[in-house]
């Protein structure tokens, strides 16, 4: 074989030396095909798995780690939560409208490939400044995709992020989180056990899209993509719809062993994973696959990734049942082939093998790379920027202004408003709120979701932002009375070839690790996204955390808005000279530099359990975290969510740009009735947290004042008119 | 004063969830022997030129920029006076 | 009272009109496969909101022709109870038991917020609970929920009062900033003139439990109810 | 085999918020002259049928069911052999 083939299919020399040393012999055209996809980054991790490993996976209510089609955390009464989160960043890049919704169609389907009934959705998304009409259209085209997909699905988009810099100009990220429910007796794995069994494709024909996506994902974009980009994928979420409920209706009456979708590397990666995690074999004909186009190879039939298919194990005898219930559902279910016990993955077609391959040489046998990791030359210049001599605002009013209507912080309705967000009546708290919250029908519970991360931190100090996004995560969960379970990651990178992104890399991951371990909330599982790079520039190195929490007795929620004159606000956390990486900074100054704000993860440990606990007492009458934008931002969005403003007096020391804006990690401003205030002050001592009354809720203005100075008074009426108009105006152009 | 009929369908390959709907939605009202349904989209523009060659310029752009997303769908247009003779041209 | 919820291919409301009815005004309520050809022993259909057959074409064209829909239209015809939301609104229109055609959106994209809608007509068995000129709180969720009528559907439309729900203000004016998708009149639901078949875009279903954010769709349920129990009888 | 090429387009008077809303994008993209655009569907149909007669009548008969509402739009169509000549009708 010319050395051209498997290089163009992406493989190196020496992979290509190693598959011929498994195999003991030459691999043909189809099997070199196979190789390629599954040894892809995309599908291989081979740049990425032995960092993975520092992340915890373990606690008694996780029932299922990394490695599966999707997470399970425990929540009780002998139920189940099933969640996962997926980018789908390259194929947005060139179509964004169909490449979000198939992100979506392919998220969700992990999610019932368990048994689980998928109840919601989640997105987070970076796009370049708005000002650019690439960047509008591409903003355009991802929200309608997965408001397209979702909608049609009957699944609440209930929470999200949408955060603009230059760095996500030409390769924007767009990650969807899918959340199910189940009973934990109806739990499948995708597993291919049981030799002599059958293997039954179900849902769409396959046709030749997206033929090498999972290569293609694992490339820089440039100039050549365009060219070599596969043909688009396109979702069909009506049929999704009938998947979803065929399959669920399967699981209901106990007729599989196991089963898993079909996405990238579509069947050759479902029945490896299958065959590899039982420990069996596989053996498939590609003459029983329905096609959707004539003429179409083994080798195209094996890698297409056409959307909306399912590779279902039955229990023995059970195919009839399954046909039946597709086609009730108007789906194909056909058998394709049989589970064998001999690790082999045997492709065939009609009476001849076209390739054979060890199922677990596919799966486990990838390479794995560790890339030497060095300190990006930007990071000590950046860091190290001296910001004390930065002027300070005349008009601090005027930066409030400002801020709120800095897309990255003002109101993302125009997004969340095509979402269908009600659907399935069990969204409690929708979008706009710290979290989601979503009642357990039948049950007292509560279910907390949320979605973040921040690319500037990480781009600052990665250790730092890959802690801080699982620290927000867990907070944002804290602040509507949930404990958070764990957490699902997708990790947005650049390069990871080049040594400076392997550093950003492993970095993040120790930040998140780090995080983990101390808030209790271990990994379930997640994706990795390399490559994220237009002509050689990566992207801020993002990585985004999607979090799931419990609140066992929904009654007992939070919100964020203030709603009662007199009120009392109390600052749990300090602030801290901390406007490194601050949207301020960005904004006023132009800045994106210095250090992220510094997290001491016991003091946010002690934070959140404060608030829950507070919250859970009843005490707590609005929860909010400062993030970005800082004290400030937080108090406006407070009166923003609510129907009252407030008076609020800061005091000390720091420059009062600081004290308004500074990003300092662990904070949460609580509005508590006045009979509350000293419980709640006892709370936060007995936690060893500071806390401070810093005001009082009332009246139609936002009033702060610093050592009794005024600082700025802005109505409410004129601050949500800036906040809500902002992106709409920006997207009306 | 020139009308562009413009006509944008997807690919051949690529899949048209909506042709396959209708498809099953003839057969279900009774319609036998319909092998395939594709939709796209038809698009009528009103231009205010004589130029039959400017206007055909700017009728190839339109469609290249915003009518049509050339990564799954092709696209065709005529051209002609409101009353009269047609000139079809593919790109 | 028995209620019959449809569900379509790609129904995705018919479970949440099923919990409102079912689990909130604990009436019994059963689940009617589109396959179905009989609908007897139900005292009102509810079409439910979704995508049936993906809305490829047109919303509820596909739908439209499904096989339960002939007894539905023979139900609609012999007086029965219809309710249709949303989709199962545009399934109504489709099929010709309500007169109109949706457009897209004139924002020509999909809504998903709270509505404010003005009762305006307070004497059909959907709407008992209400006083007439009442502004309720309800959320649309959908993009092709831009009514159109011609101008003699429409004036007879009004004169016959079939206008039942139109988008208003918070204090209950009907104005173009308070119509979120272009409809004609800012209709939002309308009645046929038998007053046995109502049409909204609007989900009741959504807002028939205090956690939810509100209660004024549970009050047109229970006007159903109303209707039902004191045997009311249309077109007497 | 015939091909049916079916055009489906809003009435006039029928406001097209599609149309509008291509006009002032490809206004906004600097395309001046246009005065109206209309947004419709186009239909592809294969029919395994060679009775042209018979065809047209099915083709008219879907679209006054299902391909077009007739509340709001009006329809055209074709038949042609795949690879031929072709004929006009208008409802
Ligand atoms: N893409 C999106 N989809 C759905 N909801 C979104 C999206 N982007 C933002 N939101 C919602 O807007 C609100 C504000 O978002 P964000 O500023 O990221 O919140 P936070 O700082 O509390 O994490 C949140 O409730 C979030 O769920
Ligand atoms: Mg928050």
């Amino acid at each position: 074989m010319e050395p051209e083939v498997y290089r163009q299919m992406g493989l190196t020399d020496t992979e290509f030396e190693k598959i011929k040393e498994i195999l003991g012999r030459a691999p043909n055209y189809v099997e070199v095909g196979l190789f390629a996809v599954m040894w892809s980054e995309h599908c291989g991790y081979k740049h990425s798995r032995p960092v993975l490993q520092l992340l915890p996976t373990e606690a008694p209510w996780v029932l299922q780690g990394p490695g599966e089609n999707a997470g399970i955390i425990d929540i009780g009464d002998g139920q189940a939560v099933v969640f996962k989160i997926e980018s789908h960043n390259h194929p947005s890049a060139i179509e964004p409208f169909q490449g979000a919704a198939t992100g979506v169609g392919g998220i969700v389907r992990d999610i019932f490939a368990m048994g689980a009934r998928p109840i919601a959705i989640l997105d987070s998304l970076r796009f370049g400044p708005l000002d650019d009409p690439r960047n509008r259209y591409l903003m355009q085209g991802v929200v309608a995709g997965i408001a397209f997909y979702g909608n049609c699905l009957g699944l609440p988009t209930v929470a999200g992020e949408v955060y603009f810099d230059p760095s996500y100009s030409g390769n924007p990220l767009v990650n969807a989180m899918a959340v199910g429910i189940i009973d934990q007796k109806d739990i499948r794995r995708g597993h291919a056990a049981g030799v002599g069994n059958a293997a039954m494709l179900v849902g769409a024909r396959t046709g030749r899209d997206g033929i090498h996506g999972a290569t293609f994902a694992s490339e820089e974009l440039g100039e050549a993509s365009e060219e070599r980009r596969p043909s688009v994928q396109v979702g069909d979420p009506f049929r999704e719809k009938l998947l979803i409920e065929a399959c669920l209706d399967i699981i209901k009456e106990d007729l599989i062993i196991g089963m898993q979708d079909m996405g990238a590397a579509g069947l050759t990666s479902s029945s490896c994973e299958m065959a590899a995690r039982a420990g069996t074999g596989m053996e498939i004909d590609v003459a029983l696959v329905p096609r959707r186009e004539e003429g179409m190879t083994a080798y195209e039939v094996l890698l297409s990734e056409s959307q909306e298919r399912m590779l279902l194990v039955p229990k023995q005898g059970a195919e009839a049942r399954i046909k039946a219930i597709c086609q009730h559902w108007g789906l194909e279910a056909v058998i394709i082939g049989r589970v064998t016990g001999d690790g082999f993955l045997r492709i065939k077609e009609g009476g001849q093998v076209v390739a054979a391959v060890p199922a677990r040489a596919l799966t486990d046998q990838c390479p794995v790379y560790q890339v030497e990791r060095r300190l990006p030359f930007y990071l000590d210049d950046l860091q190290n920027r001296d910001l004390s001599r930065l002027p300070e605002p005349a008009d601090y009013g005027q930066v409030l202004r400002r801020l709120l209507a800095s897309p990255n912080l003002a109101s993302k309705e125009w997004v969340y408003r095509q979402y269908d967000y009600m659907v399935r009546t069990d969204t409690v708290a929708g979008p706009g709120g710290d979290a989601a919250v979503l009642r357990v029908k039948g049950t007292g519970k509560g279910l907390a979701l949320t979605v973040d991360g921040n690319g500037r931190y990480s781009y600052l100090d990665p250790e730092a932002g890959g802690a801080i996004a699982v620290a927000e995560a867990a907070r944002n969960l804290s602040c509507v009375g949930a404990r958070p379970l764990g957490i699902t990651d997708c990790l947005n990178f650049g390069n990871p070839e080049k040594p400076e992104v392997a550093w950003q890399f492993y970095q993040a991951v120790t930040g998140m690790s780090r995080a983990c371990r101390v808030l209790q909330t271990p990994v379930t599982g997640g994706n990795v996204s390399f490559y994220n790079e237009t002509e050689g520039e990566a992207i801020y190195p993002t990585p985004v955390v999607g979090m799931v929490g419990l609140i066992p007795d929904i009654e007992k929620r939070c919100g964020m808005g203030w709603g009662q004159e007199g009120d009392v606000l109390i600052l749990v956390g300090v602030t801290l000279p901390e406007i490194g990486g601050s949207e301020y900074l960005a904004v006023v100054h132009g800045l994106v530099a210095g250090r992220p704000p510094s997290l001491n993860l016991e003091r946010e440990a002690a934070v959140q359990e404060t608030v829950r606990q507070a919250i859970a007492s009843g005490l707590v009458t609005a929860a909010h975290d400062c993030a970005e934008g800082g004290l400030a931002v937080a108090l406006a969005e407070s009166a923003l969510a609510g129907t009252v403003g407030a008076v609020v007096e800061l005091a000390g020391d720091l420059r009062p740009d600081y004290l308004l804006f500074s990003e300092s990690q662990s904070r949460v401003v609580l509005a508590v009735p006045p009979a509350a205030r000293e419980r709640v002050l006892a709370l936060a001592r007995e936690k060893g947290v500071p806390a401070a009354v810093i005001g009082r809720c009332g009246g139609e203005q936002l009033i702060v004042k610093i050592n009794g100075c005024p600082m700025f008074n802005l109505g409410r009426g004129e601050m949500e008119q800036i906040w809500r108009q902002s992106i709409p105006a920006l997207m009306a152009r | 004063m020139l009308l562009a009929r413009i006509y944008v369908t997807f690919k051949p390959g690529v899949l048209d969830p909506q042709g396959e709907a209708v498809a099953g939605g003839l057969k279900a009202m009774g319609y036998g022997g319909i092998t395939s349904v594709r939709v796209g989209k038809y698009l009528e523009v009103q231009l205010d030129l004589d130029d039959r060659d400017r206007a055909g310029q700017q009728v190839e752009e339109m469609c290249r920029r915003l009518l049509a997303n050339p990564v799954i769908e092709e696209y065709r247009y005529t051209l002609e006076e409101p009353a009269g003779a047609s000139r079809e041209a593919r790109p | 009272m028995k209620f019959g919820v449809i569900v379509f291919p790609g129904s995705n409301c018919d479970q949440d009109v099923y919990h409102a009815i079912g689990s909130v005004l604990c009436q019994p309520i059963d689940s009617l496969w589109h396959g179905a050809t009989d609908v007897s022993g139900y005292d009102c259909l509810v079409l439910p909101g979704g995508f049936s057959y993906g809305d490829y074409l047109r919303a509820g064209a596909i739908a439209r022709f499904a096989p339960i829909m002939p007894a539905v239209i023979d139900f609609a015809r012999a007086g029965g109870l219809v309710l249709g939301i949303c989709n199962g609104f545009q399934i109504l229109l489709e099929a010709g038991l309500l007169p109109g055609a949706m457009r897209r959106n004139d924002c020509l994209q999909f809504r998903c917020q709270w509505t404010y809608l003005k009762v305006e007509n307070n004497t059909t068995p959907f709407t008992g609970r209400f006083h007439a000129g009442q502004v309720l709180r309800v959320p649309i969720a959908h993009g092709e929920g831009n009514y159109y009528a011609d101008a003699e559907t429409l004036a007879e439309l009004e004169r016959k009062h079939q206008v039942v729900f139109r988008y208003c203000t918070p204090t209950g004016e009907v104005t173009p900033a308070a119509n979120p998708n272009g409809s004609v009149g800012n209709i939002a639901g309308i009645i046929n003139q038998e007053g046995n078949i109502l049409g909204l875009m609007p989900h009741p279903e959504r807002c028939a439990e205090e956690i939810l954010g509100g209660t004024d769709g549970r009050e047109l349920f229970a006007s159903l109810v109303d209707w039902w129990q004191r045997g009311d009888c249309l077109g007497a």
